[in-house]
C-alpha cells in the first residue's frame, strides 16, 4: 500500500460525553476493552453500530465513537435485525444486559439467534437490574433479596448462554468484563462469526449485586472456578492445572476429577466448538461444584438470514420492471 | 370519477330508465363465488359502466359445506353514473345454495331478482341453513322476482362431453351462472373466456369445461322462457375520462403508493410486518414485489416489525410498518421512539372492529384516537387516511412524502374495508408524478445529529456509512443545540416546543380543504374521513337532487388539519360528522373550532348505506327548522 | 364411598358452540382426546381452566365446557401465571400455537418455563399460521411458500422443545394430534407434573401445511420415522422394531442402528426421562435420518413458582397486622 | 390542610412577619441529604408546621463524587400556613460542596441564607462542579447572605473521641449541619437524637458520633458569633386539625390505598409489575406488605404484567398492574382485553417525561391522552387523577371501588412529582371509610357471562372454581345475550353503545364537581387536574388576596367527566387550564362544553411553580380588560 491510511486508535472511538456509571462498574472496562479492539477490526469506523435497549449497560453506544443508537427497553435485536436489512455493510452491535436482553427483550433476543441475523449481541450479565436501582432480574439466583424481592426472590433462574443454545444460536462464547484480553478475543471471534453470534459478559454492579462473580473473578480463587475452553484442547483447569472435566459416557454428565498419575489429561474431555451437546453442557456448569466455562462455547456455520433475504431479493430484481409496467400490467381497458 | 348530476329516482329492474344495478353473487366458500364476482367486474369494466365492488368473506378459513357462516359473497354496484359504493339494497342477487339464500335475502330490494340454483336445495343444505321448509316452495320469496333454476343439472350436461367427473362437472355451477348474469346484463363473455384459457392453460379440459358452461349459461337466457319481467337490460356507459383503466382494491393501491413513494423520494424501504387480519394482504401484496426497492420482514410481532422499520430508517432505509387494531396497540411505543429520534417511519393501520380482538374481518373507523393520541407523551405525528381504493395510493406516497421530509412518523388509516373493496383506476402515467427526493447529508464539516432544516425543523438524517458523521440518536430528551441527552428543563421545554411545531408547520404544506360536492358555504356540511367517502357523497348527490344545501367535505389530512379548515366549516350553518366509530373526530373539530358539530356513529361492523346518511341529513334539515 | 357422585363423560365436556375449525383439521381429534381425558383427571370441572392466545388452536377453550378464556395473542402464558398466582387451586391449562406461542409469545412461553408455573401448555404444532390465512411461522422448515414467503422462507426454523429445554422446562413431551392414546397418555403425565408441563403436538392442518407430518402419522410409514421414547426402555423403533438408536459417545452424538445379532436391544440407548443432555439430543431428532421422539421426553422436579410464592406470603401473613395498625406504624405524631 | 386566608406578603428571613420558608438541603449522593431533610421533616412536622418534602435524587445511580450529575437533594417547604408544594424559590439552602451550590444556587431568593461547607471547595471539587474561580472568594454570591463554615474540620473535631477514622468521621458532617438548622429554626432535636440511637443501635459508636456532630452544630449556632442578619427565627405554628399524622409520601399513600381498596372491597389483590421508573416504588413498597390480601408478581414485563393482572381478575382476585410511559404504552392492548371482557383492573401510570424514553426521572402530565384514547377500537373507561401525595390514598380506593362495582379497567393517574413528593397525613380511622364489597355470583340456575346489573350495567363475575359457572370469556365481540362470540352487526353496535353507556353512567356514581377554592362563578376559573393541585391552589389563594375574583377547580374524575362540570365552568368568564404537558385536557374541556378554555402549558420536566400560575392569572384578567 502506497496511500498512507492514519491508524486509529482508543482514543478515535472514545466520544465527549461524561461517562454515566457508578464507580468500580464493569461496563468500564468493557468499554475500555471494545474501544481499544475497534481499530484492529475489519470494519471501518463508520460501519461500525452499536445498538442498545435500556440500562445501565445499554448506555454503552453513547461512549462509542461510531454510528449508535439507544433505543427502548428490550427491542435492540429487532432494531438491529432492520438496520442490517437495510444495509448489510454495516457491522452491528448489540449491547444489552440480562433484563434488557431476556426479561422484556426475550423474544427478540431468542428470534435474531434462531434467524441467524448477522450481528454481534453482547449480553452484560449483572444478574440485576441496575438502572432501576437493583431489582432482581431473570438470571437472579433464587433467594436474591432486592427492593422487589424483599423475603428472596422464588423465580428460578435462566441461563443466557443455555437458552441462547436451545433458540439454535450459532455463535455461543462467555467471558468476564474485567479480563481484556480474554475478552477481546473472543468479541474479535464473534465479530468473524457470519450470523448471530452471542457473548455473555460477567459484569460486576459494585451497587446491587457486588461480587457475585468473586469466584471467577478474584485472581486467587479463578483458577479452581472457572475453565477456559479452547477448541481441540482438553478441558484443564485449577492453579496448578491439577483438575479436570470429564465426561461420564453412560450417565451423559460431566464430572471433575484430579489430574493424577493415572489420570492424565489425554483422559479428559476435549473442548470440540462444533458440538452442540457438548456445549449445552459446559454452558451449564456452574459453581461450587463445577468450574464456570468461559471461552467459545459454540460455533457453527449456518445460513445468515440477511444473506439470504438479500439473494432473494436480487433474484427477484433480475427480472425487474418499471414501476409504470406495474401498473399496467396484468387486466386492463381503455376507455376513449 | 365524473360527478354526473342527473336526477336519480328509486328504481327496480323493471323500470325503464335503469342507470346502475347492484349484485351480489353468494355461494359456499367452495362455490368460486369471488372467482365469478371478479370475472364480471372484468367485463362490466369493459363494457364501459362505472363500478365499485366488495368482496365479503367468511371469518372462518373453510367451514364445513353448506354452513352459514361459510357463506361467501361479492357484491358489485355497476351504472351510467358515478359509483362511490358497492351500493346500498341489491338489485340481483345469485344464491347458489340455501345458506347463501338465507344469509343475503335481507339486502334484497323488494321486487329484486333472485337467482338460485334449486339443485343445491336439498333436505340437508336447507337443514344446515336452517331453514324449516323450503323457501323455494313456501312463498316467502313472494316478494321477490325467483329465477330458480336446477343449475347443477344443467351444468353436467353442459361439461358432459369433457369427460369430468360429477363432482370437478359441478365446480364449472359458477360459470354457468355468470354466462346467465353476462346475458342479462348484455356484457361481452370473450374477456372471461381468455382469462379461463389462460388459468388452465395446463388442464385444457378443465378450461374447456368451464368455457362451456359459460356458453351454456348465457344461451340459457337467450333461448329458455323466462318469467314475466325477467329480460335483458342495458345499462348506459358511463362518461369517465379517457385513459388506461385497470380494477385496485385498496390493498394493491397502497402497496403500489408504497413503492412509487420510495421511487419518487428515491431511497429504499423496508416493509416490516406481522401478519393480522385485515392487514396482511399489504404483507402479501408487498412479499411479491421485491424487484422493486423493497424488502420485506416478516417479523416475529408487531413491536418487532416496529422497531425493525425504525432500525431501517436510522440506517438509511425508510421503515413502513402495518397492522390493524391489537397489532396497532403494540407499536405505539415504537412509534414514540422515532418520533422523539425525528426518523422516518409510515404506519399503516388498516383499521378493523374493535375493541380488543373485536371484530377482526369487520370494518371502523374506530382508531382514530389511538392514531392521533395513542402514545405517552407529547408526540405528535401526521395522521392521514385515505377515502377509496384508488386514493390509497396518493395517500401512501403523501405519508412517504411527509416522513421523509418531516423526518416524523406518519399513520396512514386505512379500513377493513377499503383495504378489500375496489374500483376502477385510471393508471397514471408515472413520469406526471411529482417526485421528492431524499437529501442524505453527507459534509462531516459542522456536522451533530441535531442540525435542521429552518423550514420544515426536519432534522438532518445521517446515514451509518458515511464517514465523518458518526453520531449516537436515543429516546431520552436531547439537546437542541447539541443532539447529546440533556436533563436541562428548559431544553426539554424547547424541544417539546418543537416537535409540537414541526408537525403544526406542515399545514402549509398540504393543500387546503376543498369541497368534494355542492357550494363552500351553506345550510349543511357533511364532513368525512376515510371509507365513509363514498356513502358520504351518494347521499349529498342525492339530498341535493331534493334541493338540499348540502356540501360534502372529505378530510384526508386528520393531523394537522388544513388550515382553512375551520373558516370553512364556519360557513355552515350546521355540520354534521358520521363517522364507523363513536364519535372520535368529532371531538378534535368540536376542540379545535369550538363548533357544535353533530355525529352520525355507526359501529356495527359495517360501512355506512346511503340511506342512513341521506336519512340523517334529513335529520338535521328538520332540526333547523326547515323541511327537507 | 356412599355418596353417589355422578360420573362425568366426554359430553359433559362438550358445549354447545359451533365448532369453527375446517373440516379436517387436526384440532378436532385433540378436542376429543381432551374432552374424552377430562372425567379421569383428578381435578373438578369448576377447576379446570382453559387459556389461549389467538389462533385457529386457541379457539379451543370454546369448545370445552369448563372455565375458559380466549385471551390476546401470545399472551396466554401471563394470563395463565395469573389466574394460577390468584388461584392456586385451579388446574390451568394453557393452549397455544407455534405462532401464538413461540411467534408473538415466546416471551412469556419462556418465562412460564423457566419460572416452572404450575400449568400445562400444549402447543398445536402446524408449522403455518392458520387463522390469519397461511403465512409461515418460526416453526415452518425453510423454504416454505406462503402468502408473505412466496419465494420460500429463508428463515431457521425453532424446535419447540428444544427452545422450551433451554428455558429450562421441567417437562417435557411430544405427541401428534390423531394418536388418541398416545397424546391422552402424554397429556395425563402433564397434567399430574407439578410445574409447568410443556407438550408439543404434531397437528395436521389440511389446508395450509398438509402432510408436513405425513412420515409420522402415516399407519405405514410411521414405524420407520418416529421413535416412542419410555423411561427406562431402549429405543427401538421400525416396523419390525428392527432399529435402535446408539449413543456415540465419543462424537456425543446419536446415530441410528440395524438391530441384529451382534448389535441387540440391550446395546442400545435406553431412555432416561430425567436427563436433560439426552433430552436435547432427542428433541431434535429429525427425519429422514432420524426418527422423530414423542413421548415424555424430559421430567423433572423443580420448586415450582406458585407454590414458593404462596408459601412466603403465607410465611409474612403469619405476623400480620391490621390496616389501622399499618397506617400508624412507623413515625408518628399528635396535633391537639 | 386548613386553608388560613391571611394577607401573605412577599417576605425574606430577615422580615419580621416570617410565615413560611423553603429549605433546601444539597449534597453529594454520598452526603446523606434525604436523611438530612428526612429529620428535619420530622423535627419541623413535630413542632406544629404544616409542610411539603420534595426528594431530588440525580438520575444517575452513583456518580462520582463530586460530580454536578451528583447531585442530591431534598427540599421542604413549611409555615403557619396551609402548605401545598415543595415552595418555588429557596430561602435557605445548604450546600455540601461545589456541584451542591452551583446546581442549586439559582432557586435561592435574592438576600436568601446559604450555607456551605468551606472544607468541601477544593480545587478539586471546584474543577469537578466547573467553577473557574472560588464562588465563596470571587463575589459571586454577594447577593445572598453567606454561612460559610468548614464543616468538614468541625466535624472532625467534634467526633474525635470516638475513635472513627478520616472518612467515617466525615460521614457525619450531615448531622452537624442538620444541628444548625436545627437551631436556627428553633426546633427540638430530641427526635432525631432518638432515631439516630434506634438506626445505630447495633453500632453504639456511630450513633454517639452522629449526635455529637448534631449537637456540636446546635452549639455552633448558639455561640458563634454569625454574620449580620442570621439569627434564630420562629416560625408559628400551623393550624391543623387534631390528630394523629405522619408523613406520607405519594406512593406509600397509593399503596396502602390499594390495600385500603382491597380490605373494603373484601377481595384479594394481585399487583403485578415491571420495574420502571418512578413507578417501581410502588411494587416495591406493595412487595413488602403481602402480609394484607395482596400478593405481588414481578412479570417478565409490562405486557405480562397487565396479562397476569388480567388473568388474575379472571380468576376472582383484582389485578392491579402499574407503570409509568413506556410500559403504559405497553400495556395497551391488555387493557382493552380488560375492556372488552369486562373484567376489573386498577391500571396505575405514575407518569414521567416523554415522549419515549424522555426524562425518566422528572414529572410530568402527558399521559392523559394515552389514557383517555390510547386504545384501539372503542374501549372507553373511567380514568382517575390524584392532586396531591395524600390524596393517592383516596383515589386508589375510589379506583378499587370502580372497577369492582363497574367491572371495567380504570386507570388511575400519578405522576413523578406526587410519588415522591410527601406531606403530613391525618391517619384516617380506617373504621370509618365505607365499605363496597365485591358479591360474586354463584347461583348456577340461569347463569350465563352475560348477565348484568340492570342499574350499573356491570357484567357479572362468576369466579372459577364455582360449580356450575363453566364459561368463555374472550377478547372477540360477544352477543349481549349470551355471551358466546358474535358477529352480529347489531349486536356490535349494541355491546359498543353499552360499553359506552356503562362508563357514562358512572357519572351519576361520582361527587359532584366542586370548588376547591372560591366561588362557584366568577371571572376566572384555574382548572387543574393531578399534581398541579399545589401550586394551583397557592396561586389562586394569592390572586384572591390581591382581590381578584378566581376559583380553583381540580378535576380528580377525568372520565367520565362529573355531570355538573359544565354548569360550573359555564359560570366564569374565562377559564385557564394550566397543563404539566402541550394540552391535552383543555382539549377535553373545550370538546365536551365549548368553551374558549385558555391554556397554560408547561413541559420542562419541572413541576407548576406558583408564581407561574399567579402571572397567568394575571395575564388572564388584563386580557380580560381588567387591572388586577
Ligand atoms: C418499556 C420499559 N420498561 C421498563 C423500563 C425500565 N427499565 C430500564 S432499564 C431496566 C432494567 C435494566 O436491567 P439490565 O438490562 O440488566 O441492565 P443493567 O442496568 O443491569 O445494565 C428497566 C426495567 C423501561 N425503560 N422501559
Ligand atoms: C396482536 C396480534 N397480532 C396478530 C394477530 C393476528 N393473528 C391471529 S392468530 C395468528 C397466528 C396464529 O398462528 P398459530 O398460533 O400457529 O395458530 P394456528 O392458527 O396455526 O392454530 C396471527 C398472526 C392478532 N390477532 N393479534
Ligand atoms: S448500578 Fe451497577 S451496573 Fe449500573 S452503573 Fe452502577 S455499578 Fe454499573
Ligand atoms: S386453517 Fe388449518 S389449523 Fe386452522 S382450522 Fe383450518 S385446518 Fe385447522
Ligand atoms: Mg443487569
Ligand atoms: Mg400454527
Amino acid at each position: 500500500m502506497s496511500e498512507m491510511i492514519p491508524t486509529l486508535t482508543l482514543k478515535d472511538f472514545a466520544t465527549d460525553q461524561e461517562i454515566r456509571w457508578c464507580p468500580g462498574c464493569g461496563d468500564y472496562a468493557i468499554l475500555k476493552t471494545m474501544q481499544k479492539l475497534m481499530p484492529g477490526l475489519e470494519q471501518t469506523k463508520e460501519n461500525q453500530v452499536f445498538v442498545s435497549g435500556i440500562g445501565c449497560s445499554s448506555r454503552f453506544p453513547y461512549y462509542m465513537n461510531t454510528y449508535g443508537f439507544h433505543t427502548i427497553h428490550g427491542r435492540a435485536p429487532a432494531l438491529a435485525t432492520g438496520i442490517k436489512l437495510a444495509n448489510p455493510e454495516l457491522n452491528v452491535w448489540v449491547i444489552t444486559g440480562d433484563g434488557d436482553g431476556f426479561s422484556i427483550g426475550g423474544n427478540h433476543m431468542m428470534h435474531v439467534l434462531r434467524r441467524n441475523v448477522d450481528v454481534q449481541l453482547l449480553l452484560f450479565n449483572n444478574e440485576i437490574y441496575g438502572l432501576t436501582k437493583g431489582q432482581y432480574s431473570p438470571t437472579s439466583a433464587v433467594g436474591t433479596r432486592s427492593p422487589s424481592s424483599p423475603q428472596g426472590s422464588v423465580d428460578l433462574p435462566l441461563a443466557p448462554c443455555e437458552l441462547a443454545l436451545g433458540a439454535g444460536a450459532t455463535f455461543v462464547a462467555r467471558s468476564i468484563d474485567t479480563e481484556a484480553k480474554h475478552l477481546s478475543g473472543v468479541v474479535k471471534l464473534a465479530d468473524e462469526h457470519r450470523g448471530a453470534s452471542f457473548v455473555e459478559i460477567l459484569q460486576n454492579c459494585p451497587i446491587y449485586s457486588d461480587g457475585i462473580f468473586e469466584n471467577v473473578k478474584n485472581k486467587k480463587l479463578a483458577a479452581d472456578f472457572k475453565v477456559e475452553v479452547e477448541h481441540g484442547k482438553p478441558l484443564v483447569f485449577g492453579k496448578e492445572r491439577n483438575k479436570g472435566i470429564q465426561l461420564d459416557s453412560q450417565a451423559l454428565k460431566l464430572k471433575v476429577v484430579e489430574l493424577s498419575e493415572t489420570v492424565s489429561e489425554a483422559k479428559l474431555l476435549v473442548h470440540d466448538e462444533n458440538n452442540k451437546v457438548l456445549a449445552q453442557m459446559l454452558s451449564t456448569m456452574s459453581g461450587p461444584d463445577f468450574p464456570v466455562a468461559v471461552g467459545l462455547i459454540y460455533r457453527q456455520d449456518k445460513a445468515s438470514y440477511v444473506d439470504d433475504s438479500q439473494k432473494q431479493a436480487a433474484e427477484v430484481r433480475k427480472n425487474g420492471i418499471s414501476l409504470q409496467e406495474l401498473l399496467n400490467s396484468g387486466y386492463t381497458w381503455i376507455v376513449e | 370519477m365524473e360527478l354526473v348530476e342527473e336526477k336519480l329516482g328509486e328504481h327496480h329492474l323493471d323500470e325503464k330508465h335503469v342507470v346502475d344495478v347492484v349484485v351480489r353473487f353468494a355461494g359456499d366458500s367452495g362455490d368460486g363465488m369471488q372467482l365469478t364476482g371478479s370475472a364480471f367486474t372484468q367485463v362490466t369494466a369493459l363494457y364501459g359502466n362505472d363500478l365499485s365492488t366488495f368482496p365479503d368473506f367468511p371469518a372462518e378459513i373453510r367451514a364445513p359445506v353448506g354452513a352459514t357462516f361459510g357463506v361467501s359473497a361479492f357484491q358489485i354496484y355497476f351504472g351510467a353514473e358515478d359509483v362511490t359504493t358497492p351500493g346500498d339494497e341489491v338489485d340481483v342477487l345469485v344464491a347458489m345454495n340455501p345458506a347463501a339464500l338465507v344469509t343475503n335475502i335481507t339486502s334484497l330490494v323488494d321486487g329484486g331478482l333472485v337467482i338460485v340454483d334449486s339443485g343445491a336445495f336439498t333436505a340437508k343444505n336447507l337443514h344446515k341453513a336452517k331453514y324449516e321448509s323450503n323457501p323455494l316452495e313456501d312463498g316467502s320469496l313472494d316478494p321477490f322476482r325467483v329465477l330458480d333454476i336446477d343449475i347443477s343439472k344443467q351444468v353436467l350436461a353442459a361439461v358432459e362431453p369433457f369427460g369430468l367427473g360429477h363432482k370437478d362437472g359441478l365446480r364449472c355451477k359458477n360459470m354457468w351462472t355468470l354466462g346467465l348474469v353476462i346475458w342479462l346484463f348484455d356484457r361481452d363473455r370473450k374477456p372471461t373466456i381468455e382469462s379461463l384459457e389462460q388459468k388452465f392453460a395446463s388442464k385444457p379440459e378443465i378450461a374447456k369445461a368451464n368455457v362451456a358452461a359459460l356458453n351454456a349459461g348465457h344461451a340459457y337466457g337467450e333461448t329458455a322462457e323466462l318469467p314475466v319481467g325477467i329480460h335483458l337490460y342495458k345499462i348506459p356507459k358511463a362518461h369517465v375520462p379517457a385513459g388506461t383503466y385497470r380494477n385496485m382494491t385498496g390493498a394493491t393501491a397502497l402497496a403500489w403508493g408504497l413503492i412509487a413513494g420510495g421511487e419518487l423520494a428515491d431511497i429504499d424501504l423496508l416493509f416490516a410486518s406481522y401478519p393480522i387480519t385485515p392487514a396482511s394482504n399489504l404483507l402479501h401484496e408487498l412479499a411479491n414485489r421485491k424487484e422493486f426497492r423493497i424488502n420485506t420482514f416478516q417479523a416475529e410481532d408487531e413491536i418487532a416489525a416496529v422497531c425493525a422499520a425504525v432500525g431501517a430508517s436510522f440506517a438509511g432505509t425508510l421503515g413502513v410498518t402495518s397492522s390493524a387494531g391489537p397489532g396497532i396497540a403494540l407499536k405505539s411505543e415504537g412509534i414514540a421512539l422515532a418520533a422523539a429520534t425525528e426518523l422516518p417511519l409510515v404506519i399503516v393501520n388498516t383499521q378493523r372492529g374493535g375493541p380488543s380482538t373485536g371484530l377482526p374481518t369487520k370494518t371502523e373507523q374506530s382508531d382514530f384516537n389511538i392514531a392521533l393520541y395513542g402514545r405517552h407523551g407529547d408526540a405528535p405525528m401526521p395522521v392521514l387516511a385515505a377515502a377509496t381504493p384508488c386514493d390509497c395510493f396518493e395517500v401512501a406516497i403523501e405519508a412517504v412524502r411527509l416522513a421523509t421530509k418531516y423526518m416524523t412518523p406518519v399513520m396512514l388509516l386505512s379500513d377493513g374495508y377499503l383495504a378489500n373493496a375496489s374500483e376502477p383506476w385510471k393508471i397514471p402515467d408515472v413520469s406526471t408524478l411529482q417526485d421528492f427526493p431524499v437529501n442524505f447529508h453527507d459534509e462531516a464539516e459542522g456536522f451533530k445529529p441535531s442540525l435542521r432544516n429552518d423550514e420544515t425543523l426536519a432534522r438532518v438524517w445521517a446515514k451509518p456509512g458515511t464517514p465523518g458523521l458518526e453520531h449516537r440518536l436515543g429516546g431520552i430528551e436531547r439537546s437542541y443545540d447539541s443532539g447529546d441527552i440533556s436533563y436541562d428543563p428548559e431544553n426539554h421545554q424547547r424541544m417539546t416546543d418543537l416537535r409540537q411545531a414541526k408537525i403544526a408547520g406542515i399545514s402549509s404544506d398540504i393543500p387546503l380543504q376543498e369541497v368534494v360536492l355542492g357550494e363552500t358555504t351553506g345550510k349543511l356540511a357533511v364532513v368525512g374521513w376515510g371509507s365513509t367517502f363514498g356513502a358520504i357523497h351518494q347521499a349529498v348527490k342525492r339530498a341535493r337532487l331534493e334541493g338540499l344545501e348540502v356540501s360534502h367535505i372529505q378530510v384526508r389530512y386528520l393531523s394537522p388539519l388544513p388550515p382553512n379548515l375551520g373558516n370553512l366549516l364556519a360557513g355552515f350553518d350546521t355540520v354534521l360528522v358520521p363517522e364507523m366509530n363513536t364519535g372520535q373526530f368529532i371531538n378534535l373539530l368540536r376542540a379545535e373550532y369550538l363548533i357544535e358539530a353533530e355525529g352520525l356513529s355507526k359501529v356495527s361492523g359495517q360501512p355506512f348505506k346511503i340511506g342512513e346518511i341521506l336519512a340523517a341529513i334529513h335529520k338535521e334539515y328538520e332540526l333547523m327548522g326547515e323541511n327537507p
